[in-house]
């Protein structure tokens, strides 16, 4: 139901954006004016969203150590997966965003029933996650070719990296096939794992729709309904430079990318995307396991009832002094 | 110890970096302006509709290319209904002559860098026009 | 579950699936045997805490406060502003469902909602429908829903049904730590007056007396003079056991159940054994006499209500630093909280061996020294006499206790004390150990036997894994630092893998440790006859 | 597996050749006493170690098919219901609930041997009427034999919870009795 829901959903957002390229009246509003507030709302949202974050502090220490601590000297601590340094904390940080060190924790080699070695769901979802984000990253930076005039070399490095196989014309680039194919498993591991199913909530969908659509919609334009590509990045680079055009050659299709594109940038702050900004923001991650080696501190610490020594003292004293033990005052 | 400023500054440095086209194009004085191109003089229409070549002219050419290497046909006609060779250099190249100045800044524009001209070499007439 | 029999004729095709309804729907059946009874209103009452009553979860009326709702949401209010963990575990979570799976207490019962991610969602979703714009506008469709005394029941059966183990975190990709988001849930409930007498008891024991049985002094001393008699029985050596002693070097806080119950108290023995074995200049605390910490189960607050007296006495005494028992969520607190709630500890020195001379400068802002750092420095120095053979008739296993494995890294430490002290001692798998340890199944103040069935199942991973090192090894006893563990692990392994024992490691470090002018040892810590010295030499 | 003791030699045969799919019916009519998604878990999952539940039942089932076409050794019958019902002596099934699973095998041995659901006296292919109904009330009757043992076993674990219960409550304070008793 949630999934359905979401594809209808998506489905007419990307109708909306169609229509808004065909009736000429609807042309600025969805060339111009929806990207610019969507993409304000984006700065301003995720800004916000970091920001009250960042208001409510870290009151304890309270990394989720993974390896040994460092205690002896002749104890070989484990550095990145329980880092009391830094720079082991940097490095542990890295190693979760850069690899999803934890999620790969998921993925062993194991024996299944039988002597056949196989590798579990849960290090395709390590995979799938990886390829995905990985590969958004890459089409995100190569997109700058349409948002930068002249065209830095870097750009153009990375897509001749990514057309490296120089199938057809355009030619295909990899991380197209595996940014599609990685929402596709993704989005079925949803529909298909029960457990993953029964947890899952109407934006989860919604986020995978969104995000297949704006791909389709990529994937068709350049490689089966072409479109003028110079007009593309006339209206893009008119965006940037606040001198926003809308070139007649752009056709409906590039609004139906442009408007679910915005759609995605204006959600992205309220919505569980977020965990973006957050991964490196987790206390259990981010913080170094060196509480007994330092002192912190928490900001808002207030004083509490305690039960203390004299009052106890009082409370016992006759069999404190019937034992024999000590008192500070007899 | 207050990790705010490391908040703020990575917050900063997200902002910045997703907000770089436009500093890059402020810094270069850049407004949204389409490459100009050298247009034939000598020929009123192309091939195709000018939509059509403007999306889609790889997709022509490619199929040229099919044609003539896979299948032996070289010839095509034209939406005008005139008959043309399915040639690169001969017959796109024989009326838009500068690749330069027509081929290249398109090109360039959209960072697109096709494999034309790997294989075929621009003839030594249409060099000499350009020149 | 329904309790009344199916009829004959239905039993072979009875489908006992529940209905596949939306999760935010709360219900719940409290089914006796999977929840603990309430805390008596005495002992709230004692320690301040808002509406005493007597009540129990099976009611249906719980009798909450007329403001229980707005009392909830401010609270949860506060909690967001205060803790960016909980606030930014209600926001990122993206429903992977990496850790699904990873929970004990799903593996062993396969009630979905039993799943980390659920487990928060149940607290999730109620913050998205009064903290998130979204949820405000489009209630369920934004993945809210409304509170309401049942959501408060489910929250109640369900964390209460998390033992704060914090496996699910070391998955999670996010860090996202369930028990965080348990240990909000459960200060909630505690701001309404729902929770359990399992944790409310001791906690009030604790406040008062300084130990979770409510031992007062004088019984204290007796526990310790007992144990210094049936050592001297069993060694012939007399210990010293010293109490509230002003001027020792060190204070040593343990786990009170070592005074109490068995196994841990020959833990005890084996620690006793050891301080006079090398002449330690120590002091046990009458009035610190617990170094566990029912309030980490309760509240932040609460957690330092009780914390503060171990800083506090070690001042009074005077002593230089501190060295604490084997006890798991102690350690937590001593490791992740303490110096911050109760500090600074500038009144103490940095701990420094007496006997090896050894810093231990990963403990110099806390002061404070885990027992087993203490004596695998020891041992690592040559500094102890210690005869394994002694142990010869245990095949040892190491069950590493998720707080000192999760929330503080001690790993290797009484795993080098076990390899020193016995001949045979074997792992269990890879991902049942270490940081991936399974939970006895009734941390965090479950382990009442109100909630028996509770613990076996979320105890059966454990138990599973110690069944297959029995099987292969010929395992027979499991070592553990946590006294909780102690005090579960016996029951959970009678039920699962029956003839298995428990010890502490110190327990196994006392049996081994040649003591000067001991006389021959014929029996083990617990009394129990250990083969004749040359026939052992023989083997 | 040489089918000693029950039934014609024909239906022992033709479920010894069927042991595959009766098992593995019987393994998933008896998972879906649980919910779905963790049914799905519990079938999936083949990691021992994070999968008790599941793998209890996949070592157990098989052998406990291979003991009814067998001996119907009561040493390891024991064992293996024992597996399976000392799980389910602790999570959340009535008595008959947690036994019932034994009852399913007869359900599943029908349908995969294409037989009707109920009782009655019809031929057994390459066999003579009677004869092949006896030969499966025979194999029936151990089934029930084998329900009756599993509900032993269960309340013999019920039983055993609660003196561990009482033993747990002892040792928690154990030496404060010992310190009692002595002088």
């Amino acid at each position: 139901m949630n999934a359905l829901g979401s594809l209808v959903l998506v489905s007419a957002l990307a109708g909306l954006g169609f229509a808004g390229g065909q009736v000429a009246g609807l042309r600025p509003l969805f060339g111009m004016i929806i990207p610019y507030a969507a993409f304000l709302t984006f700065l301003l949202g995720v800004s916000y969203r970091i920001l009250v974050w960042m208001r409510s502090p870290v009151p304890f220490r309270i990394p989720t150590t993974c390896g040994q601590q460092k205690s002896l000297p002749w104890i070989t601590p484990s550095r990145l997966e329980n880092p009391s340094s830094t720079l082991g904390v940097i490095g542990r940080m890295a190693l979760e965003i850069g690899l999803f060190r934890s999620l790969f924790r998921n993925t062993r080699a194991e024996l299944r029933e039988g002597p056949r070695l196989a590798y579990g769901e849960a290090g395709l979802l390590w995979l799938g996650a990886l390829l995905f984000h990985w590969s958004f990253l890459f089409i995100v930076l190569r997109h700058l070719r349409f948002f930068l005039e002249p065209v830095p070399g870097v750009v153009n490095a990375l897509a001749g990296l990514d057309n490296f196989f120089q199938i057809g014309a355009p030619s295909l680039y990899v991380t197209d096939v595996l940014l599609a194919g990685a929402l596709g498993y993704l989005l079925l591991r949803r529909l298909v794992n029960p457990q993953v199913r029964y947890i899952s909530l109407f934006a989860d969908y919604f986020a995978l729709f969104l995000l297949l659509g704006i791909a389709v919609s990529g994937i068709l334009m350049r490689y089966v309904v072409r479109i003028d590509t110079v007009a593309a990045k006339h209206l893009a680079l008119g965006l940037v430079t606040f001198s926003p055009v809308v070139p007649e050659e752009v056709g409906p299709l590039f609004f139906v990318h442009l408007f679910l594109l915005s759609v995605l940038a204006a959600y992205f702050p309220f919505s569980k995307l977020m965990h973006m900004g957050g991964a490196f923001l987790s206390p259990t991650r981010n913080l170094a396991n060196n509480s007994r080696m330092k002192r912190h501190v928490n900001p808002w610490n207030y004083g509490v009832p305690v039960h203390t020594y004299e009052e106890w003292e009082d409370e016992f004293r006759d069999k404190i002094k019937a034992a024999g033990l000590p008192l500070e005052k007899e | 110890m207050s990790d705010r400023g490391l908040i703020v500054g990575g917050l900063v440095l997200f902002l910045g970096l997703v907000t770089l086209p436009v500093w890059y194009n402020v810094a270069a004085g850049r407004t949204a302006k389409p490459p100009e191109l050298t247009l034939p003089t000598q020929a009123k229409s192309c091939v195709a509709p000018v939509e059509y070549m403007r999306a889609s002219h790889m997709d022509l050419l490619m199929t040229w290319r099919d044609d003539v290497v896979r299948q032996g046909e070289r010839t095509f006609v034209g939406l005008d209904g005139k008959t043309y060779a399915k040639s690169l250099t001969g017959t796109c190249m024989a009326c838009h002559v500068n690749r330069a100045e027509f081929c290249d800044r398109c090109h360039d524009y959209a960072a697109v860098t096709p494999t034309c001209w790997e294989c075929h070499l621009e003839s030594r007439q249409v060099q000499r026009t350009a020149r | 579950m329904a309790e009344e029999a199916p009829k004959p004729e239905e039993l072979a095709q009875i489908d006992y699936r529940p209905p596949g309804r939306d999760w935010r729907e709360p219900a719940v059946e409290l089914r006796k045997g999977t929840f603990c009874y309430s805390a008596a209103p005495k002992h709230l009452e004692y320690l301040g805490l808002p509406n005493p009553r007597p009540w129990q979860p099976f009611e249906a009326d719980w009798k909450l406060p007329a403001d229980w709702k707005q009392t909830i949401l401010q609270g949860m209010k506060e909690r967001l502003d205060r803790f960016r963990s909980f606030r930014l575990f209600m926001d990122i979570c993206v429903r992977c469902g990496a850790c699904a799976d990873k929970c004990h207490f799903y593996i062993g019962s396969g009630d979905p909602k039993n799943m980390p991610v659920l487990r928060a969602e149940l607290m999730r979703s109620v913050y998205r429908r009064y903290f998130t714009a979204a949820g405000r506008l489009l209630g369920p469709l934004a993945g809210g829903r409304e509170l309401t005394p049942d959501v408060v029941k489910e929250w109640f059966y369900y964390f209460y049904q998390c033992t704060e183990c914090r496996r699910c975190s070391v998955f999670c990709p996010f860090g996202i730590d369930t028990a965080e988001v348990t240990m909000m849930g459960r200060e909630l409930l505690n701001l309404v007056g729902c929770n359990i007498n399992w944790i409310l008891e001791p906690v009030a024991n604790s406040y008062r007396t300084g130990n979770h049985l409510g031992i007062q002094p004088h019984a204290f001393k007796d526990s310790l003079d007992f144990a210094v008699d049936e050592l001297a029985e069993m060694t012939g050596i007399r210990v010293e056991a010293p109490i509230n002693r002003k001027g020792a070097e060190i204070l040593y806080v343990i786990p009170s159940a070592e005074t109490f119950g068995t196994p841990h108290y020959y833990t005890l023995l084996g620690s006793l054994l050891l301080f006079h074995a090398i002449g330690l200049d120590y002091t046990f605390s009458a009035y610190a006499s617990e170094g566990g910490n029912f309030g980490l189960f309760t509240s932040h607050e609460m957690m330092k209500r009780l914390n503060a007296k171990i800083y506090a006495e070690a001042r009074r005494l005077g002593v230089k630093w501190i060295l604490g028992g084997e006890c798991g969520h102690m350690w937590r607190v001593v490791h992740q909280y303490m110096d911050t709630m109760n500090g600074p500890a500038d009144f103490l020195e940095e701990p420094v061996s007496p006997i090896t001379a050894t810093r231990f400068e990963h403990a110099r802002s806390t002061k404070m020294v885990h027992i087993c750092e203490f004596t695998a420095d020891l041992i690592r120095h040559q500094k102890l006499r210690l005869d394994p053979a002694r142990n010869d008739h245990w095949t040892a296993t190491f069950h590493d206790s998720c707080n000192p494995a999760r929330s503080m890294g001690l790993i290797e430490e009484p795993r080098f004390i076990l390899r020193s002290v016995c001949s045979r001692f074997h792992e269990m798998p890879e991902n049942t150990i270490k940081e991936r340890t399974f939970c006895c199944g009734s941390g965090s103040g479950l382990g009442t036997d109100e909630n028996f069935e509770m613990r076996m199942r979320g105890g059966f991973p454990r138990a599973n894994a110690v069944r297959h090192v029995r099987d292969k090894f010929g395992v027979n006893l499991v070592a553990c630092v946590c006294a909780i563990d102690k005090a579960t692990l016996p029951p959970l392994l009678e039920y699962w893998v029956p003839g298995m024992n428990v010890a502490g490691v110190h327990e196994l470090v006392g049996n081994a440790l040649v003591v000067e002018g001991e006389k021959e040892r014929t029996t083990d810590l617990r009394g129990e006859s250990l083969k004749p010295k040359e026939e052992r030499a023989h083997e | 597996m040489t089918g000693a003791g029950v039934g014609s030699a024909p239906l022992t045969g033709a479920l010894a050749a069927g042991k595959d799919a009766i098992v593995r019916a019987w393994l998933a009519r008896t998972l879906e006493a649980y919910p779905e998604r963790t049914a799905r878990f519990l079938a999936q999952e083949g990691d021992p170690f994070r999968n008790p539940v599941g793998q209890t039942l996949k070592e157990a089932l098989p052998a406990l098919f291979d003991e009814l076409l067998g001996a119907m050794d009561a040493g390891r019958l024991s064992t293996l219901l024992d597996g399976i019902v000392r799980i389910r002596a602790v999570q959340d099934f009535t008595p008959s609930q947690a036994t019932a699973f034994v009852f399913l095998l007869k359900k599943v041995i029908r349908e995969q041997m294409d037989l009707p659901p109920h009782l009655s006296p019809l031929p057994l292919r390459g066999a003579g009427e009677g004869e092949g109904a006896m030969a499966l009330a025979a194999v029936e009757g151990r089934i029930d034999e084998m329900a009756l043992l599993a509900f032993d076993l269960f309340v013999r674990c019920r039983e055993q919870m609660y003196w561990i219960k009482a033993d747990e409550a002892r040792r928690r304070t154990s030496l404060l009795e010992r310190m009692r008793e002595r002088p």
